[in-house]
């Protein structure tokens, strides 16, 4: 790396200084490999997640199975809930996030380094202190009215506990009082909320970091309006974390408290109100779910027009259209509880307002189908998925407004019908879209291709892999099947479609296989991309792929949307793109300077404060759960003093080592009333 | 600091502010008595959420200088105000209903 | 052009298989919790809203499949050397404006019968006949106050007349679902919900609990019984009449004496000998009313008998080790011998 | 917007795009606006519970001693006075009143605090009154509790930022920056007390 040079070593508070081996990504502020670790473990998720369901598949995939306990049951369907939307979907767009932001808005990275390294390591550990229960969790037989004890089958048996059956078993919402103290005794619960609460903080610090670099880090040139679409959604999806995170925070606290110090939110003998727990998690919940969506509109947004070889249709419109389901998500939580006694005036406005929703997001799938109209489309991997997504959610979607009509959702709640719509909007949305993001800026991350052929055949698994696990569960649900059933009786008549659905999972789960071998194989092996494989449109593809620490040499003055895609062409009278002269020299030219700065560039120090910070916090957290014994009582100290310790030692560290000819500061002669003002050192990076 | 174009008050304005702010507060614990006298409810509730809002502005206006910043910031600022005003009424109007019967 | 045909032939025989395959799946299930055989006004009325929108939702759906597979056959590069470069159209704001508009009128068209439906089918009449119903961890209790007796698990009801459901729970959120007579509703602890009831044909209908209330709820069924009025006064006026203790030393006699020892902790029932019985409100914990028991088709949260298992050898399992039958089971495994269990079955066999 | 953010640029950033405002101000704006969402559920929590009827024992609104908290709050509303004049005396220079405005406020902080720890035990030794009692108490003591916390916590950042600038006798831009940033969380803190102040305190009145 150009940017690093010797210089003396000084003071107590020295910055680390390693760019390459372990201690580099211990301590790196860098928000590529940021994105990439964010990656890595969100995919892990993915798979232990997936693994969680097909256990509950094979459970079942017949009638009266009993191939796992009750107990057993329960706690995987709650933990593959909250692992797939908490710890992949979420994290999985963080990488998306921080790996693409800085790079698409022409700036050198996020506008808190060291701040986005903290979000990473407290969701990491938040993670690590979630599955911990698997291990250290306890759950227990619930404790019924007058104090009596539900009794546990001796000896084994279907009612038994065991391993798996000690982990979170209220299912990802945690309704009250059923994940109550009396309900849910035992520990298991309690790592669950407070496990939600440190994944909350970490995207709750993202999402003020990703705010200001959006609106203070932009290339000169690069206006709002023309800004990348996937950066909009990035945009959209922190102002629906910032507002939506902290409500589930409080929801958060008053079932801990509930659990751990005696206070009486939803202890119905008490007074207190079920349904208000309810309200208060869907608030955030239903924008939890555009949380989920959003990025993946981004990427789609981002690789049809690439591979259509036609600018985004209705670029404003794909924008707004993204804000307005934000907003319009605010106002329509309670169609999670249509069944629960609301009266008809709040039934009939909250189904109307879930209605609306879907005009937007229409307007989103039409705009996309103009995009390709006319085009000339590359039909390659990352496309696929794009177009995948189209399809898959577009089901989801319109099985969520036969959702909106109240009436026949009081049929529909609580069935398998909800399944199939929500895995149609996660899976089938979310998660192709992920995949068509990771086939499209593999190049960018690797310089390298992934392979075609496995692509394909990835695809075309997932493809009816996915429709055959989730298609047959929207008959099952009108068939009367229940959500969380851990056992169905055979006169019901559900097994022929619960096995296929089983079948089905996997299908989806060799098309994973095929994937991790994709990857594994491609990322040595696959064939070099060039800077520019896709002939993209955005600038961060004016950046040699793997892009320099530094990103820009000297970041692109931005003259329109789609900007790197006008410097290689013009267009001709009949508006059809023609191939500039000199576009294939530009590419040599924006290579070689891309990898060989004439003069040194300023970059943010990496830090060891932030992963300490985030060791604090679980180590307390544990304490809080066991604070009755005195070893919870210490971990509680020792987890504050770990927090306050680098809390101070944050606001100490020298913002670059003393006469270090390194340059990789932020400047620390930053005037900071003005951004950056004027001199180059760190473009507005501020080291927090 | 930052981009502030207009003027800042003095310190002089500062306890003015302050001494306007006291007696507001004031007025409020006043009405609070008044209103155990009186039992004026509603109207009682309407006067005080007033002063406070009152209040709420000045702080926010002057001692936070959100007056003298970019337009930028107070819509940041006013977003999550209304949106958190908007999403809990209706939680609130909801489960009053609620709790007396279910539909 | 070759291409083209034969992808269109692949696309038919696709169709034709999904449709196949549905097919078989409409004949292969009985359904006896389908949503699709309304036997009641409210729940017809929820299965016509269910196909007006399923239909619409459907016709979307087919037309943006179509765009979509015309833009996939068109528009795709295949290489061709004569193809040029397409027009870079950046958008077209009639277009706009027509698919803002179309989605929001036809969203129209599927408010109007919602709302209204939403309005007709909560609460209740007011001279409907009311049943309390109480959710257990995890069994369904029904309260019947104008005649003031209590059973278990089997819900009756006579036909073509609205019955009124009043529920709440006694610990957890539960979700009362019978398929074929309404849709669902909570029942909340501390809160009462309304659940307007009515059958036009007689029989037995599944129900299930669908809100995850706990280890067991995949076991808490519901049972209901729809019988002509005159049945049901038939049936009411004998569940009114306090059982019968039996005859000393028979074996019923033994199971009796089983039963004032231990079950009367948690289970209420009402004899010919007043001072014998006890109710509800004396019982330590509540649990299912036996004073009936033999006049229930199923009992222990409606799961047994399992399939064409016998009473006898239900019973026999459940009492052997109720934990062992419902995870998490408020009645305990307690220990009985064979010749108890055989005691206790008699006995309760006794209460008709 | 899109305007705005490009005047900015041409008015004072030749670099970036940028709104002109300092990224960790417009950060700390940012955060504020989202403590809005949290302390609106803690207030919704309290009024939907303190207006519920049946509850066993006293409810908060029977027990509040108003002249007291009407100091308590007096004492937090002048903190704000006198953090924005330690702002102002930064703006002029003076690092000594600085320093003296900055104690003042942690000083202010403290005894609104002391206040609290007060009337906590108070309701708790006098009127047996626990988060346990009932759902109203538990609203009152997350509510209130959280509140106390935000203010400790400025408490400690504004005794750091004291301690450091008695330490180096002046503060460097960075620490002016930050001693404008725990002004703008301070006065946050105290809006939040308005508001609390008014509704819980004043108006609320227990279900008859
Ligand atoms: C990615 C996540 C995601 C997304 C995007 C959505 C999108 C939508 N969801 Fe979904 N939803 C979930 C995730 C998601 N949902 C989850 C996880 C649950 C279950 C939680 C739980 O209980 O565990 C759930 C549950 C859920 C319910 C509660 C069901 C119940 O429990 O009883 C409802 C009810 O209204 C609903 C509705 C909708 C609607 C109307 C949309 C709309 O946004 C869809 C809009 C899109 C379209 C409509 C298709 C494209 C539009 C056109 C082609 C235009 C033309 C269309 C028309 C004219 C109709 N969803
Ligand atoms: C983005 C979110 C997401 C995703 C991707 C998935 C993916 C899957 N989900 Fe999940 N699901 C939820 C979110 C998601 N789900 C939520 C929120 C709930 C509600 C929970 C609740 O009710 O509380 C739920 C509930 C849920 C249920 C209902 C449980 C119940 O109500 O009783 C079922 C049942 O079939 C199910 C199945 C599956 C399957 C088969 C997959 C498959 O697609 C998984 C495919 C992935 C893999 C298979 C792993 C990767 C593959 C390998 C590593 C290959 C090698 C390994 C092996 C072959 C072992 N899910
Ligand atoms: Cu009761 Cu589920
Ligand atoms: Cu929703």
């Amino acid at each position: 790396m150009t940017a690093t040079a010797q210089r003396p070593t000084t003071t107590v508070f020295r910055r680390p200084r390693s760019h390459t081996g372990f201690w580099s990504w211990i301590t790196t502020v860098d928000h590529k490999r940021i994105g990439i670790m964010y990656g890595y473990a969100a995919f892990s998720f993915f798979v232990i997640g997936g693994i969680e369901a097909l256990l509950l598949r094979i459970q079942l995939a017949q009638a009266n199975s009993e191939f796992l306990t009750a107990g057993a049951y329960n706690a995987l369907f709650t933990m593959h809930g909250t692992t797939m939307v908490f710890l992949f979907i979420m994290p999985a767009s963080a990488a998306f996030m921080n790996y693409l932001l800085p790079l698409m808005i022409g700036a050198r990275d996020v506008a808190f380094p060291r701040l986005n390294a903290l979000s990473w390591w407290i969701f990491f550990f938040g993670g690590i202190f979630l599955y911990s229960t698997f291990f250290f969790g306890t759950s227990l037989a619930p404790i019924g009215p007058g104090g009596v004890t539900g009794n546990l089958a001796m000896g084994g048996g279907p009612g038994s506990f065991n391993f798996i059956a000690s982990s979170p078993d209220g299912g990802w919402f945690g309704y009250q009082p059923n994940a109550g103290p009396l309900y849910s005794p035992g520990t298991a619960m309690d790592y669950w909320a407070l496990g939600i609460q440190i994944l909350g903080l970490a995207s709750l610090v993202s999402a003020v970091n990703f705010i200001v670099t959006v609106f203070n880090m932009r290339a000169k040139g690069m206006r709002l309006l023309r800004m990348p679409v996937f950066v909009w959604m990035t945009t959209v999806v922190a102002f629906l974390l910032l507002f939506s995170l902290p409500i589930i925070a409080v929801a958060l606290f008053m079932v801990t408290f509930d659990r751990q110090f005696g206070s009486v939110f939803f202890a119905s003998t008490a007074g207190g109100d079920p349904i208000l727990w309810q309200h208060l998690f869907w608030l955030f919940g239903h924008p939890e779910v555009y949380i989920l969506i959003l990025p993946a509109m981004g990427i789609v947004s981002e690789v049809l027009p690439v591979f259509s070889r036609k600018p985004l249709f209705g670029y404003s419109a794909v924008v707004f259209a993204g804000a307005a389901i934000a907003f319009l998500g605010f106002g329509v939580w309670a169609h999670h509880m249509f069944a629960s006694g609301i009266t008809p005036v709040a039934q009939a406005a909250f189904g109307l307002a879930t209605m609306t929703i879907a005009i937007p997001t229409g307007i989103k799938i039409f705009n996309w189908m103009g995009t390709m109209w006319g085009g000339r489309l590359t039909l390659n991997t990352p496309m696929l998925f794009a177009i995948g997504f189209l399809a898959m959610f577009t089901i989801g979607g319109l099985s969520g407004v036969t959702h909106a009509v109240v009436p026949s959702d009081w049929q529909q709640t609580d069935t398998y019908y909800i399944v199939a719509h929500f895995h149609y909007v996660l899976f089938g949305g979310a998660v192709f879209g992920i995949f068509a993001g990771l086939y499209y800026w593999f190049p960018k991350l690797t310089g390298r291709l992934l392979n075609e052929k496995l692509g394909k055949t990835h695809f075309w698994l997932m493809f009816i892999g996915f429709n055959l696990t989730f298609a047959p569960m929207h008959w099952l649900g009108m068939q009367g099947m229940v959500r969380r059933t851990w056992k169905y009786p055979p006169e019901f008549g559900l097994g022929p479609w619960n096995l296929a659905v089983t079948i089905g999972s996997f299908v989806i789960a060799l098309s994973i296989l095929v994937f991790m071998i994709n990857w594994y194989r491609s990322k040595r092996r696959g064939v070099a991309s060039g800077m520019d494989p896709w002939d993209a449109r955005t600038v961060e593809w004016m950046i040699p792929s793997p892009p320099p620490e530094h990103n820009f040499t000297d970041p692109p003055v931005v003259t329109r949307l789609d900007h790197f895609w006008h410097l290689k062409y013009d267009e001709d009278e009949e508006g059809r793109p023609v191939r500039r002269a000199e576009a294939d020299a530009l590419l040599e030219r924006l290579e070689h300077e891309g990898n060989n700065p004439s003069s040194p560039i300023h970059l943010p120090n990496p830090s060891y404060w932030p992963i300490l910070m985030s060791v604090g916090i679980p180590t307390a957290f544990w304490g809080i759960i066991y604070h009755t014994n005195t070893w919870g009582k210490a971990l509680i100290v020792i987890g504050a003093v770990v927090i306050l310790t680098s809390l101070i030692g944050w606001s100490i560290e020298p913002l670059e080592e003393p006469h270090g000819d390194d340059h990789r500061d932020d400047g620390s002669e930053h005037d900071f009333a003005e951004v950056g003002s004027g001199e180059e050192s760190g473009d507005g990076v501020e080291d927090v | 600091m930052s981009a502030e174009h207009q003027e800042h008050p003095t310190p002089a304005q500062y306890w003015k502010i302050a001494a306007f702010l006291a007696v507001i507060t004031a007025i409020e614990v006043a009405m609070y008595y008044i209103d155990q006298e009186l039992e004026l409810g509603v109207l009682n509730a309407g006067i005080l959420v007033a002063l406070s809002t009152m209040k709420f502005l000045i702080v926010v206006g002057w001692f936070m200088h959100l007056k003298f910043e970019k337009p930028l910031l107070s819509r940041f600022f006013t977003a999550g105000f209304l949106l958190a005003c908007g999403c809990y009424l209706v939680v609130l109007s909801a489960l009053g209903v609620v709790a007396v019967r279910g539909g | 052009m070759a291409g083209f045909r034969h992808r269109l032939v692949r696309a038919a025989a696709w169709v034709v298989g999904a449709f196949t395959l549905a097919g078989c799946a409409l004949i292969e299930i009985d359904g006896s919790m389908t949503t699709f055989d309304p036997a009641g006004p409210n729940a017809r009325r929820l299965d016509d809203l269910f196909w007006m929108v399923f239909w619409i939702a459907t016709a979307v759906f087919v037309l943006v499949m179509l765009g979509l597979a015309f833009i996939l056959l068109v528009f795709r590069d295949r290489g061709q050397k004569e193809v040029r470069e397409p027009k870079q159209l950046h958008g077209n704001a009639k277009l706009e404006v027509l698919w803002t508009v179309i989605p929001a009128l036809i969203l129209a068209a599927i408010a109007v019968p919602t709302v209204s439906a939403v309005f007709d089918l909560t609460g209740c009449d007011d001279d409907a006949m009311r049943v309390e119903v109480t959710g257990h961890q995890w069994w369904f209790e029904y309260h019947y106050p104008d005649y003031g007796f209590d059973t278990a698990n089997v819900l009756v009801m006579p036909v073509d007349e609205e019955v009124c459901l009043e529920m709440t729970s006694e610990d957890v959120l539960h979700n009362f679902w019978v398929p074929a007579i309404h849709g669902k509703r909570y029942l909340v602890p501390g809160q009462i919900t309304l659940l307007r009831f009515e059958a036009d044909r007689t029989g037995t209908f599944q129900g299930h609990c669908a809100e995850f209330c706990g280890l067991s709820h995949s076991l808490m069924r519901a049972q209901v019984d729809v019988m002509s009025r005159a049945d049901f006064e038939a049936w009411a006026a004998a569940q009114q009449v306090p059982t019968l203790v039996p005859g000393e030393g028979t074996l019923a006699y033994e199971g009796f004496e089983i039963y004032r020892n231990r079950c009367i902790q948690c289970h209420a029932m009402r004899f010919d000998q007043d001072d014998l019985s006890i109710s509800i409100e004396r019982s330590a914990f509540n649990g299912p009313d036996l004073t009936h028991f033999a006049s229930r088709a199923v009992f222990a949260g409606a799961i047994l008998p399992e399939g064409t298992e016998s009473r006898e050898d239900a019973l026999k399992r459940w009492l052997a080790d109720p934990p062992y039958v419902k995870p998490g089971s408020f009645m305990p495994n307690l220990a009985l011998s064979a010749q108890e269990i055989d005691a206790l079955i008699a006995f309760l066999g006794g209460t008709e | 917007m899109s305007d705005l953010a490009h005047d900015a640029a041409i008015a004072d950033h030749p670099e970036h795009e940028s709104t002109g405002v300092s990224n960790v101000k417009l950060g700390m704006w940012v955060f504020l606006s989202s403590e809005f969402l949290f302390f609106g559920a803690l207030i919704t929590n309290y009024l939907l519970y303190s207006n519920r009827s049946g509850f066993e024992g006293r409810y908060p609104a029977d027990v509040y001693d108003i002249p007291f908290t009407s100091v308590s709050s007096f004492v937090l509303l002048m903190s704000s006075l006198t953090m924005v004049l330690a702002h102002n005396a930064l703006s002029r220079g003076d690092q000594n009143g600085v320093r003296t405005w900055l104690f003042a406020t942690a000083a202010l902080g403290s005894v609104f605090l002391g206040g609290q720890v007060f009337e906590f035990t108070e309701f708790v030794t006098i009127y047996g009154a626990t988060p346990a009692t009932n759902p109203a108490w538990s609203a009152f003591y997350l509510l209130t509790g959280f509140h106390g916390l935000h203010v400790a916590i400025g408490v400690i950042m504004l005794l750091t930022l004291w301690g450091i600038s008695r330490r180096r006798g002046d503060l460097s831009d960075k620490q002016g920056l930050n001693l404008e940033m725990v002004g703008l969380y301070w006065h946050f803190v105290d809006i939040i007390w308005i508001v609390i102040f008014t509704v819980v305190y004043l108006i609320s009145v227990p279900p008859v």
